[in-house]
Formats: structure tokens, sequence, C-alpha cells
């Protein structure tokens, strides 16, 4: 399927999207689109509406109105983990890893819907399951590796310093070979090192594995220097889409957030 | 300290993955198994097998299915008695229905049957959590106690209410029934706690056992990267419900030969199983173990201890036990609250840093 | 038609029962988390004391010859219970702030078991008959007039335990420490910052919970003895936490009583039909039934997930 | 000395030993190359391993069949590509499989493999690659691949760079750049059409042919390029290997850098020689791990990482229990007493071998699996002095730790301690092979069939090394002891005279200064004086913690150097440095008369230290002239202002009141046991 597919063509579209939660309206007629291979951003003030409009996309949520239609089929909600199962994986603002496995383990569990042998051989653990999960292994190795984080692949995460934490929580995400990534603010909290470190790992994924990438971030710098196309929301409106140098001149969006945040 | 790791390298990720990697761990549990195998036999006694090793065993067995249930999936289940009972009754209808049939096979149908009921209680998993579902699992635990007790056909209408287990040979030994030899009740046993020990690890370290520590470990998170709650909860159910149904099995038939519902399957059997599964560790499949042999032995010791050594009256000594076996497990939540083996993996970090304290 | 009045108004009167020992479970669970497992032990621990405390014969009476009035034992066994709390939090809680759920769970069985074998050891195992002068029988008038039979000493417990949720709600609405109760059961971090001291507060909830225990240990005592199947009456109490929620006093209240009334019904119009004695798990299962449509509970709130 | 015949080979057995626990594969006329040892491993010993690298979490490992086919197919691949007999290959990055593999392929096609140290910056990299005319290059990653794009345009002969890692590489669309499996497929393609070019090219090649050019770091000038030819590096490794007894089932970790001498002896050399299996750290940060791991049973490092985990050790008993640290102690104690003699076979008590057994078991032997030398059969070190108190604590435990004594131009092996020949204070007699004379001025020189063919293009420093009759100047300077050991004291040209007469060898000096964990750096000075004077620069970190636990308040490095304490214990120090050299005939003149502790550390930043952290002797003595003008003169205290540069680039001023003590000074001792 993902051969099929080329640059630029459209991977993601939502329509007319609207949520609102007992009576309060998250998110009011969200549309846009994410073309294949573009790393697309969605920037906005706290309460904009950016995670509820992730968690639409991967059936978290389910909106009201609206469709979502993603590599051709439309719809309106799914469960999130159909949405995992049809190549969509993310990353969360607040991180949600598992806190009592292994880093090994964590990054392991995102190829879980790749896995395909059952029980019995499972728990003989021979033949067909042993095989199966070393190929996996392997392929979280090359993970572990690309995200350098050997020195921590038997850790539990939970003595993980935040920053690495991160990164895990990035790689398994990618173990499911998603061809849509969302990340949620993949850079909050970390200081500038770690923020360089986990831009250039996104630009990888973006490059090597040529991974469509739908990130919400805060950090104006990062968004202006990584994405290709942003969307703006504002009060759970859409605000401006465009280049970054569109929206960066658009008077709306300097006056509802850039200029907030530069007080 | 008795660790020397310098020098086993891994080189294939099946080496690096074994359950123990460490070459002196794997040389200590060939030599634990074989006294099991080779020396307990040969001097175990009916005080022995009944009072240690089976209880041990039994208990051990039905201690990892829990732990698959609450410390692998994170369901809290007060219903483990009940589920025992299930396995008990069904083995002891089976019995009865097809003398035939191979003892083997009749535990390990009963251990399908009683995975099949603890599907049906686990579906409210699929709505509910923690307390609220250890809360509803108790209905199982009075229903099916209520269930046997009430309906005649369970007992065969026997005149006691009792079940007892009918006399069943295999290769030319007795294994159920008061005549049975003692070494061979154990090694049967013995059989099944190490083949599903060695499964229950085997499943646990694998995909589905992954699955289970994701929900368990945050259930949002593990659905959105695409693990399917209704298997993996239900999967859980039937797998931990297929141990206690088969301990239920043998505590029945082997350890006990005959059993009245409310008296052997009670929730006090329930408490007790989870009690092992925390003072042994949630989550490690050792934990069952060590958890099972602290609760076999330690009534055992105090009572000696009062009646023996301080002539205490045995009524006395009875509350005096239970108020210590409040105490003990008091004092071992606060001093570890993870379980013997935390405290084993610990003391193991420590020997393999040795003489380095950290 | 008579007869199903006199059901579930007798079913009412074993709902308020029920409610009494939910109650504590609330009151503990609400402030600290905890789910206290050893709340019907406690309730038989306050009966026994007060049973020692008052009766000939009893454990004051033994070793110092003179027994309390009724009003001064129940002094006493408030006492007693205060004392109790605080040295479950002094020995117990203190060790394991901060544990998981399950674990302070596992303590509280724990506790069950302590305080069941010390009991045993203290007071004896035999049944004893409670009286602290609450008048037994039917209500007269309504069994002449009506042909009702409805026990009087259900009729003060209905009354004990409107006049305690009462109180309570007055405690926790409008004191200093009940307010910062129900502080630290919304965040610990906050109700530390304002200077309250986890400690105290937990002494005090299981010092009010003990009370709770007390009165319904006193109920349960008059009305079927002080014996050692007092401590299961909590199990009835469970499901009465699952359909009224585990953090709401009127939850527990008004989950008593349903659960109360649906038992008795059922024990009487079912129970026939599939050989008897359904009370024990008809109520899980109902509880359950409700549950799968309303996991929250009857007054819990709705919970958004986020992530 | 007696000059060793090369008679050692005469005796060998013709044709392949067998395969296991041999030592040597065919003699030296049938197998002169590396390229012909690989095949005939491959055949000997085809399915044991070869190499190991950490990867992916698991030890990676070839065989020597696996290994015969990857460097043969890149040898095709790389002849595809245009390399021809004589070019030169350049080796840049880590120590990678592929990079191991890259010389022997060269080495295949006749090609000379020219490894570069991978931390080197570009411009030295161009001299390299300039000087050596390197056609190719194959590189471990993009970072290097970067370096020589940098560099490229200034050295028109190089053609085609060879990457190992394709990280990152996608975007590099230059013609020139290529992956290594790519070539490697070329030449799996080319032998497919070819089978017989492989048996062609190897057979040309012959034991006097070029093997290898390594370019030397030189203290001075530009760096030279060593030419070994084959014959010196596989009799040298042959009859080493003969001499400890290697065999194809020791383990050995790679990870010092690939372009110095002595990995392309232990990892190439001795490997392909005896046949066992070099293992490749996952990365330089994991490299204590790694060989925790795999326990090598033949380690070599230098003494400064002996001693670095000397110190880690000490630092983390610190911190255990007062119970563990007194079985520590009293078993250490006990190990320095008998666990040398215990180590040499000699005869010891039976109870204190009882003794030594206990401790062997609670402490000595988990210290060396912590370590990873629990299998260590044979370690060496080399380079610089190593301090006795480290060599001994490592015989002590049990660790087979010896030193040698080499040069690249050697091919390493100038000298080499056997078993049983063990001393902290020399480098042991002459390696197998090996003759060696002391020259008038104290200069050692040798002649061994390890001795170089030639610096490349360069004949003039060729003949300043090399006699026309094969002796090869040190450039150090040492004497023989009584047991026929090899000391070296200093470079030849930095060992002076006393104006007594007396020989005076600053670095031999300082080294035993800074054997003492308190002195992290001292500086001698002496020639043409009357006596010997030093600088001392006292371990910030190891006096600070001493200072603390005796709790004794310092503001930083210049208060707690002037301390009245930390002198007292400088002095001890001095003082049996002044014993030792007392004891020894050649060098009791150049006892300690007067020093200082110096106010500031010496800092590479300050240019006082070269950036490998070695003094630079000149430039110290002319900066602080006016304190060795106050060592010499007769005050006790002198107060001096230095400018210095903090780690952000800024600059200050130092001052502080300098104390200048005397030592004491013992009596010559006479040559008595001498004769």
């Amino acid at each position: 399927m993902a051969q099929e597919r080329k640059i630029g063509d459209v991977i993601l579209r939502v329509d007319d999207i609207s949520l609102s939660f007992g009576g309060v309206k998250a998110l009011s007629n969200i549309s846009f689109d994410v073309k294949e291979h573009e790393v697309r951003a969605i920037i906005g003030p706290n309460g904009a509406g950016k995670s509820s409009m992730l968690n639409v996309i991967n059936g978290f949520y389910h909106p009201q109105e609206g469709t979502i239609t993603y590599l051709g089929n439309t719809r309106r909600q799914m469960k999130p983990h159909e949405a995992a199962r049809q190549g969509i994986a993310r990353t969360f603002q607040n991180i949600a890893l598992f806190k009592g496995m292994s880093t090994l383990d964590n990054i392991m569990t995102g190829r879980n819907t790749m896995m395909k042998k059952g029980l019995f051989w499972q728990a003989l653990n021979l033949g067909p399951a042993r095989k199966e999960e070393m190929e996996h292994r392997q392929a979280v190795e090359r993970i572990i590796e690309f995200l350098e984080i050997e020195h921590i692949r038997k850790t539990p995460v939970g003595r993980l310093p935040y920053g690495l934490q991160k990164r895990v929580e990035l790689g398994r995400a990618l173990a499911a070979e998603p061809s849509l990534l969302l990340l949620d603010e993949p850079m909050a909290g970390m200081n500038i090192e770690e923020k360089e470190d986990m831009c250039r790992f996104v630009l990888d994924v973006n490059d090597e594995f040529g991974t469509t990438i739908v990130l919400i971030e805060h950090d104006m710098g990062v968004v202006m220097d990584i994405s290709d196309r942003v969307v703006v929301l504002d009060y759970g409106c859409k605000l401006a889409d465009g280049t970054p140098d569109e929206v960066r001149s658009n008077k709306e969006v300097i006056d509802a957030y850039l200029g907030v945040s530069h007080d | 300290m008795f660790y020397r790791e310098s020098g086993q390298f891994k080189t294939s990720y099946q080496t690096d993955q074994a359950i123990f990697p460490i070459a002196q761990d794997r040389w200590f549990v060939y030599a634990i198994l074989a006294i099991a195998v080779f020396v307990v036999p040969f001097y175990i006694d009916d005080y022995w097998a009944n009072a240690i090793f089976l209880p041990f065993l039994i208990y051990a067995l039905a201690a990892m299915g829990l732990n698959i249930l609450t410390g692998y999936c994170g369901q809290l289940s007060l219903g483990t008695g009940g589920f025992m009972a299930v396995g008990a009754y069904a083995t002891y209808k089976l019995m009865t229905m097809f003398p035939e049939m191979n003892f083997i096979l009749i535990i390990l149908l009963s251990g399908g049957i009683t995975a099949m009921v603890g599907i049906l209680f686990g579906i409210p998993s699929l709505r509910i959590k923690g307390f609220y579902l250890a809360v509803a699992t108790l209905a199982a635990q009075f229903f099916l106690v209520w269930l046997f007790n009430k309906v005649g056909w369970f007992y065969n209408y026997s005149a006691s209410g009792q079940i007892s287990a009918t006399r069943m040979v295999m290769f030319g030994f007795q294994i159920t029934g008061p005549e049975a030899a003692p070494a061979v009740k154990y090694l049967f046993c013995l059989g099944f706690v190490l083949v599903f020990g060695l499964i229950a690890k085997n499943i646990a370290r694998g995909r589905i056992g992954r699955a289970w520590m994701a929900i368990r470990d945050m259930d949002i998170a593990a659905e959105i990267i695409g693990i399917k709650p209704l298997d993996a909860k239900l999967g859980a159910f039937a797998v931990s419900s297929f141990y206690i149904g088969m301990s239920g099995s043998l505590y029945f038939a082997v350890w006990l030969g005959a059993a009245e519902v409310g008296e052997a399957f009670g929730i006090s059997q329930s408490f007790l199983i989870l009690f092992i599964v925390i003072i042994g560790g949630l989550g490690t499949v050792l934990g069952s173990f060590l958890g099972a042999a602290f609760m076999v032995l330690m009534p055992i010791l105090l009572k000696n201890f009062m009646v023996d050594g301080l002539s205490i009256m045995a009524v006395t000594a009875k509350h005096v036990e239970i108020m210590l076996m409040g105490t003990m497990i008091i004092i071992f939540l606060i001093v570890e609250p993870h379980g013997f083996a935390r405290l084993w993996q610990i003391t193991k970090e420590k020997l393999r840093l040795w003489p380095f304290p950290h | 038609m008579l007869f199903l009045a006199e059901t579930v108004i007798s079913g009412l009167m074993a709902g308020v029962m029920y409610a009494l020992v939910a109650l504590g479970f609330v009151l503990i669970f609400k402030a600290s988390g905890i789910f206290n497992f050893a709340q019907g032990v406690m309730c038989l621990f306050a009966a026994l004391a007060l049973f020692d405390f008052i009766s000939p014969g009893g454990f004051m009476d033994r070793w110092f010859g003179f027994y309390l009035p009724i009003w001064l034992g129940v002094i006493a066994t408030m006492g007693v219970m205060i004392i109790l709390a605080w040295m479950i939090e002094r020995f117990v809680l203190r060790f394991l702030v901060n544990q998981d759920a399950i674990i302070l769970f596992m303590a509280t069985i724990g506790l069950a078991y302590f305080l069941e074998g010390a009991g045993d050891i203290m007071f004896g195992s035999d049944v004893k008959p409670l009286d602290i002068g609450i008048p037994q029988g039917a209500v007269d008038f309504l069994l002449d007039d009506y042909g009702l039979y409805i026990e009087k000493l259900e009729i003060v417990a209905a009354v004990t335990a409107t006049v305690l949720v009462i109180v309570l709600a007055i405690f926790f609405q409008k004191t200093r420490v009940g307010r910062a109760l129900r502080a630290v059961a919304d965040d610990h971090q906050a109700a530390l910052s304002v200077g309250i001291s986890l400690h105290s507060i937990w002494v005090v909830v299981w010092s009010v919970a003990g009370i709770v225990a007390l009165v319904a240990g006193i109920m349960w005592g008059s009305k079927s003895g002080v014996q050692f199947s007092l401590s299961l009456i909590a199990l009835k109490a469970l499901p009465v936490l699952i359909l009224g929620g585990f953090t709401s006093v009127p939850g527990a209240i008004i989950g008593g009583l349903i659960i109360g009334v649906g038992e008795k019904l059922a024990e009487v119009y079912v129970g026939p039909f599939v050989g008897g004695a359904i009370e024990n798990w008809f109520a899980y299962v109902l509880a359950l039934v409700f549950l799968v449509f309303r996991p929250q509970g009857l007054f819990g709130e709705k919970i958004i997930e986020r992530v | 000395m007696g000059p060793a015949k090369n008679d050692h080979n005469a005796g060998r057995k013709q044709g392949p030993m067998p395969a296991n626990g041999s030592n040597g594969t065919g003699n030296a006329g049938q197998f002169d190359t590396f390229p012909k040892l690989l095949i005939e491993n491959a055949r000997v010993r085809g399915s044991r391993p070869a190499m190991r690298e950490k990867g992916l979490g698991i030890w990676q490992s070839w065989t020597w069949s696996d290994m015969k086919d990857e460097i043969l197919a890149l040898a095709c691949g790389l002849k595809e590509l245009g390399l021809k007999e004589g070019d030169k290959l350049a080796i840049v990055g880590d120590n990678r499989p592929r990079l191991y593999w890259s010389m022997v392929a060269a080495q295949t096609i006749g090609a000379i493999p020219v490894p570069v140290y991978q931390d080197a910056v570009a411009e030295e990299m161009q001299f390299v690659l300039e000087h050596a005319e390197a056609r190719f290059a194959i590189v471990e990653d993009q970072e290097q691949v970067d370096k020589l794009l940098e560099v490229k345009d200034r050295c028109p002969v190089l053609e085609q760079i060879i990457y190992d890692d394709p990280r990152g590489m996608r975007h590099y669309e230059q013609s020139f750049v290529s992956d290594f499996a790519k070539i490697q497929e070329t030449g799996r393609a080319y032998i497919e059409t070819n089978p017989s070019f492989v048996e062609e090219t190897v057979a040309k090649g012959k034991g006097s042919d070029i093997a290898i050019m390594l370019y030397t770091s030189g203290t001075t000038g530009r760096p030279k390029g060593v030419m070994l030819s084959f014959d010196n590096l596989i009799i040298t490794a042959r009859s080493t290997c003969e001499l400890d007894n290697l065999t194809d089932h020791d383990e050995i970790l790679a990870y010092l850098p690939m372009a110095w001498v002595g990995d392309n002896v232990f990892s190439i050399g001795q490997a392909y020689v005896a046949g066992f299996c070099v293992n490749i750290p996952e990365s330089g940060a994991t490299v204590l791990n790694d060989i925790k791991e795999i326990g090598p049973t033949y380690f070599f490092a230098p003494p400064r990482i002996f001693e670095n985990l000397l110190t880690t050790v000490m630092i983390r008993m610190e911190d255990a229990s007062a119970f563990k640290r007194k079985l520590f102690n009293m078993f250490m104690e006990h190990a320095k007493r008998v666990g040398v003699n215990i180590l040499e076979n000699r005869s010891v008590g039976i109870f204190d071998r009882l003794l030594y057994t206990l401790g062997d078991w609670a402490v000595f032997g988990p210290l060396r699996n912590v370590l990873g030398f629990s299998k260590v059969r044979l370690g060496y070190t080399a380079g610089e002095a190593i301090g006795p108190e480290i060599f001994e604590f490592y015989r002590s435990i049990g660790v087979n730790l010896k030193q040698l004594y080499g040069q690249t131009e050697a091919s390493v092996f100038v000298t080499m301690q056997p078993d049983g020949q063990i001393k902290p204070d020399t480098v042991g007699p002459p390696a197998p092979g090996v003759e060696i004379k002391i020259a008038d001025n104290g200069e050692v020189l040798y002649r061994s069939p390890g001795v170089f063919v030639a610096y490349y293009k360069n004949d003039e420093a060729t003949k300043e090394t090399k006699t026309d009759d094969g002796w090869v100047h040190t450039g150090d300077a040492g004497f023989f002891d009584d047991a026929g050991h090899l000391k070296i004291i200093d470079r030849a040209k930095d060992v002076g005279k006393l104006t007594s007469g007396g020989m005076f060898a600053p670095k031999y000096i300082e080294n035993k200064l800074k054997f003492f964990p308190q002195i992290k750096e001292a500086v001698a000075f002496g020639h043409e004086r009357d006596f010997v004077t030093a600088f001392i620069n006292i371990d910030l970190e190891a006096v600070g913690n001493w200072a603390e636990r005796n709790h004794l308040a310092y503001s930083g490095y210049a208060d707690l150097a002037g301390q009245e304490k930390v002198y007292a214990m400088i002095q001890e120090c001095v003082e049996q440095v002044n014993a030792d050299l007392s004891a020894d005939p050649h060098l009791s003149d150049s006892q300690i008369k007067r020093y200082l502790i110096l106010h500031k550390e010496l800092d590479p930043d300050d240019g006082e230290l070269t950036r490998t952290r070695k003094v630079r002797r000149n430039f110290v003595a002319e900066r602080y002239a006016e304190l060795i003008e106050a060592l010499y003169g007769n005050v006790s205290e002198h107060h001096v202002e230095t400018e210095v540069t903090f780690e952000d680039g800024k600059k200050g001023v130092i001052a502080a009141d300098l104390k200048i003590r005397d030592a004491k000074i013992y009596p010559k001792q006479e040559l008595k046991k001498a004769g």
C-alpha cells in the first residue's frame, strides 16, 4: 500500500470536524489535509483544541460532526486500536509509557499489532513464536540504535529522565512503522540540547522512513524550522493554514497567538 | 559475590532473552530442580506432602494464575476461590462421568472449563476498573460457591453435599485417593507446576504478556498503540482462570481427596491466594513460588513455635496465629511492598556488584 | 400486598444497616483512597469492646470487678476506637503513604486478620448478646392496626443512621477539620500546602469511621448478637459501594436501601425457584448488572478520559 | 645482551596446525601474507568465531569463513571499482569489523591500507591522505564522509569514498561516494564470473610486500608513514604468540585506535596467526561494560586505563558498608603480601594460600569479575611507565599483567616480560628475535625481524632512524639491570646531566612522583644544575577527598595546594621518591632537593600541557622561570602572578605566595650488589 502512494498525495483529510464535551465546544468545523511525506504542524494557544484534534484523528475522541478521510476511507469515528492497525501512531503530551516495563519491552509493544503468533506457540516459546519474537526484536533494536538509546535498553522506563522517556515514546510509535505519526508536543519540557536532539530525530524519521508527521508544538522556532505546513487553531476554530512563512505573516495569527506568546 | 558474569556474552537474541540469562542463576535453578525431582521424592512422607509440598505446589499454581490477571494485566480479582471451585467440580464431574478418561486430560479440561467461566465473569472488566472490578469479582466468588452448594447435579446429589475424588491411576501409579504414595502425588503436582510455570513465563515475556502489562500500566495508551482491550483483558481472565482451575482440580483431587464447597473454596481462599501473589511479588512468576512457600510455611512455623515451643493451648494458638499472620502481612507490606521477588532481585543485584555497593 | 410492603420495609431496614457499614468504607476511601477491608471487623471489634465494658462477666468485670453503665461504656468504646485509629495510623498507614492502592488494600486485610485474632484473644470467641436497652420486638401499633411486623430495633437503626448522616454532613461541610478532609481527598499536595497534617487527618477519619463502625456494631450486635459473622457483614456492604459509588455518602445510604430491598425481594420471590439462600450473591449480581450500564456508580461523576 | 637468534621457527611443523587449542596457522614460508592466513584460517577453523561486534543489543558474530567471504567480496568489489596493486586505501573510523576487513581486502589485491586516526581534524587528515597518495578511502560514517569531502579538493588523488554506516547518507549524490554493501555486492558478482581470481591474486602476494602504512604522530614535525611488510608483522606476531602461548581460544577486545600499530598487531597480526577472536565494543562509551561482557583472555591497555580503573575501584569501595570495606582492606592487605607470589607459583605457606583462596572467593574473584578481568590470562600494558602500586594491585588480585616496550617501527615488540620474569619497574628482556644495544649516550637501539621497511617518501628520516645494518634508534634512554631487563628512563634527548656528572632523567623522576595518587603532575629540573628540583601539581580530586574526610576546609585548588597539611603529605611522597632513587646507582644523584606545589593546575588551555596531557617542559620552564630561580635560590617563599585562561576562554590572573620546601636526601648506596 505504501508503495502506491506518492509524495504530495493527500494521505489524511479532515472535513468540518466538530467536537464537544457536554455542551462545551472543543472543535468547531475544522478542515485541513495532510500530504504524504510532509511535516504538518498544528499550533495554537493552550486550550485551542490541538490535542483534541489529534485525539479525533486517531479515534480516541468521537466527533459529533464531520468526517475523516484516511488513505481514501471516509469515516466519522473508529476505535483507537483500529486506527493503530491502519498505520496511525502517536506520542502523548504527558508521557504515556508503560512504567513497569523496560525500554525494550515498551518499544516491543509498538509492534504488537504486527505480531501474529497465537497463545499456543507463545506458551511453548518454540518455532514460529520464537522466530517472530526474534525478528521483531531485531526491528526494535534498529529503532533503539536509531534513537541512540542503547544504554537504557533494559532499564525500566519509570527510572529514566524525562527527555529519554520522550525518546522512548517516539521509539514505541516508530516501532509500529506508521504511515502517519502524530506527535503531541514532542519537545515540551526539554532543555535546548534535548530539543535539538528531538528535532534531529523527527526530521530523520521523516527523511529515513518517509513517515508523514503531524505535530503539535509550542516552540515557534522549532515549528517554523521543521514543518512544511502549519495549521493554526484558536478556541477550537481554524485561524490559518499554510507554509510557515504564510502563517507567520498572517495578521490574525499574530494577534491571536504569536503576539500572545511574545509577552 | 557468587556471580562470575564476565565472559557470558550473548550472540543471539534467543540467549539474551533466556529466562535465566546468567549462567550462575541457571546452575542454581538446575540444582533446585535436581533436588526437587531426585531427592525430595525419596524422603517425602505423608506429613511433608500434605502439610507442605502439595499445598506449596498447588498454591503456587493458583498464584501464577492470579498473578497473570492481577500482576501482569492489572485486573484485581477476589474470586479466586470460586474459580478454584469450578476447577474442582469440573474435575469431579469428569471423573465420575468418564471414569476411563486420562487424569491429565481431566485436569486440562477442568482448566479449560474454568477459563470459560472466567471469561464470562471477566466481561465487566471491559467497563470497570480497580476496586469496582474487585468487588465485581466477589460476585463470582459468592455466586459460584452458592451454585455448587445448591445444585445437586454438581455433587452428584451426595448426601453430605461433599465431592470426593475417585481413584485415578496413571502409568501404573495411583495418584488420587488415600492409598496414593506421597511421592507420586508430589511428583504429579510438581510436573504440572513446572510445565505451567514455564508456560506462564513464556506467555508473560512475549507479545501477549506485553499487551497485558501495557493494559496494566496505562490502558488508554495501550489501546492507542493498537492493543485490543477486549482481547487482552478477556485473554488474561481466560489464562488466569485456566491456571486457577487446574490448581483447584489438583487441590481437590490430589491433595484433599474430598471437599465441601463453602469450606474449601470460600472467600478466605481468595484472600490467601491474593496474599501469596502480593507477598511473593506482583507481576513475577518467581514471586508466586516464594509467596506460596511463605504462606504455607509461616502458619506451620508459628503453630509449632507456639504449641510446641511455648505450650500455648491450641485454640488460643489459632487466634494468636491469625493475629500474627495479620501482623506479619502488614510488616511485610511496610518493609517490602513489592514482595519477595523484589527482595530477591535486590539481593541478586547486590551480589552481582559485589564488592561494590552500587 | 401486605406481604410485599412488609418485605420492602424489612428490606429498607436491612438496607439501613448495610448503609451504616458502607458509610465507614466511604469515609475512609474518600479521605485517603484506602479501600478498608477491615471495616467489618472494626464493627465486630467495637461491639465486642462495648460488650466487655458494660456486661456483667465481661472483660471489665472479670479484671476490675465492676462494669460501666451503658452511656459510659459507649464513650469508653469510642475512646478505644480513637486509640485504635491512632495506632493504625501510627504503626501501619504512616509507613505506607504513597504506596499503590492494592498494597494499602492488602494492609487492611492484614489489619482485619489482626483485629479478628486480637478480638478473639481478648474478648473470647463465643456469641455474646448485646443489650444496650434498644427495645426489641415488633412495633406494636403497626402490628396491631395494620398487621405489619416491623422490629423496633430497625426503626431505631433507621433513625440513628439518619442522624448519623446528618451529623456527618454537618461535620464535613461546616467544620474546619471536615473541610480539610475533603481537601485531602481531592489533592494530597494541596492539603499539605495549606498546613494540614496528613497524619492527623488520617487519625480523624479513621476515628470517625471507627465510631460509625461502633454504631453499626451496636445495631447488628443487638439484632443478632456479637459474633464472628459480624465481620462478614462488611462483604454485604461492598455491593452497596459499587452501587452508590466509593466516594459518595448519599450514595452509600441510597445504595444500601436499594440493595436491602432488592435482596429481600429476590430472596422472597426468586429464591424458592433456585434453591434459596441467594442473599449472599444476589446483591453482587445486582450491583454488577448496574455497573455495566453505569460504571461510575449512582452518584459518581462521569469520567472523561484524557491523554 | 645476547642477540636472540631467530631460530624459534626452526622446529616448527610444516602445514596447518590442528584447529583446537593450536597456536599458529601454518608456517611462515607458506602463509606469509594476511590474505593467505585468512584463507587458511577459514579452512582450518572456519566455524570458529573470528570477529564479534556489539550491535543491535547482541554480539553479532562472524566466523572465519564468514569473514573470508566478506573480505574477498570487498576485495573484488574494490578491484571492480578500480583499486589497483600498490594503490593506497585510507581507512578512517572507530573500530568496526568492516574497517578491519577493508585492511585485509586491500592487501588481497595488493593495495596498501593506510589507517588514519579517526579523531583527526580535516587538515591533519588532508596531510596524511595527500602524503600517502590515497586513491580510495573507506570511512565509518557520515561524519567522516563530510570531513573527507571538505578536503577532497585539496587531495587530487583521492577518487572514491566508501562508507560503512548508511545512516544519513541518503542525500549524498556524488558519484564517488558509495555504500560499503554495494561494493561488496559487485564484488560477489565478480567472484561469480571470475572464480579463480581470488586464488590468483592471493598467491601473488609475498612476505616482503608492504602490508600497511601507519602514520606516527611524531612529537615534532609532520607525521611519518611507517611502512611495515607482511614479514615484519607476521614473523613478529608468530614469535610473540608462541612466547605467550596464544591460541585460537583466546579473546581480545579491539578498542584502541585502528591507526595505532598495537591494534594492528594484536587485532590482525596475532589474531590471524593464532586464529583467535577479535571483539569490538558497541561504542567508545560502552567499552568498560563490553569488556565485562566479553571477558577477554588477552587484554592490552595503556597504564592510564589501569590507573583509572583502580581509582574507580577505590572510590566505589569508599561507599561500601563498614563490614565490606574491612573485608576488602583485610584481603587486599593479604593479597599485597602473597598475591604476586601465588600468581607466579612461588612457594607460599599453606595458611597464607588458604586465606588467599578465601579472599579470592570473597573479594578478588568478584573484583576481577566486575572489572571484566575474570578470564584475562595475559594482560599487557605499555606506552608509559605504570605505577608500581597499580601494577602490583592487578597482579596481586590474580590478573597476569605484564609490561612491554615497543614502537611502530618495530611492529610493536622490542622487549616484553615473559611469565615468571615480571618486575614493576622494567619492561623486560628483549622480545623473541630482537637484539638490543645501548649507545654511549644511553639511547636504546634494536634490530629485529619486525623492523620497518622505511618511512614512506622520507629517506632522510629513514636514514636518521635506521642504520644500514638494521639498527633502529628508539630515541629513548635506558639501561639493563642485573637480570637483563631493560629499564627505560626517559626520552634520550631529555636526559640531561647534573653538574656533578650524574644522570638526570626528568621524566623518570616525574613519573615516580606521579605514581602517588595525590600528585597529578610534576615537572623536574636539574640539567646542568647542582641538584634536582620539582614543581608539583596535587590531584584535586584525591587530595580534595582526603581533605573532606579530614575536615580540612578549602576554597579551591590554590588554597588547598598551599595548606600546611598538604605540604606535609607531599613532603612524604617526595622523600619516598628520594629513598627509591638512592637505591639506584644510576640515578641516586638526582634526588629532589627542593620542590614547590604550584598554585595552579597545569592546563592545555594555557599551553602548559599538550592536548594529550603531556607536559611541555620547555614552555613551563620559560613561563615559570622566576619560580625555578627561587627553587635554586635560598628563599622559602615566593610571590607569583600568572595569567590563566578559563574554560570559557576569558583570561585572568592568579596570584599566590608559594612555599618552597627542602626534602631529605638519602645517602647514595654503593654498587654492592652488582656483579
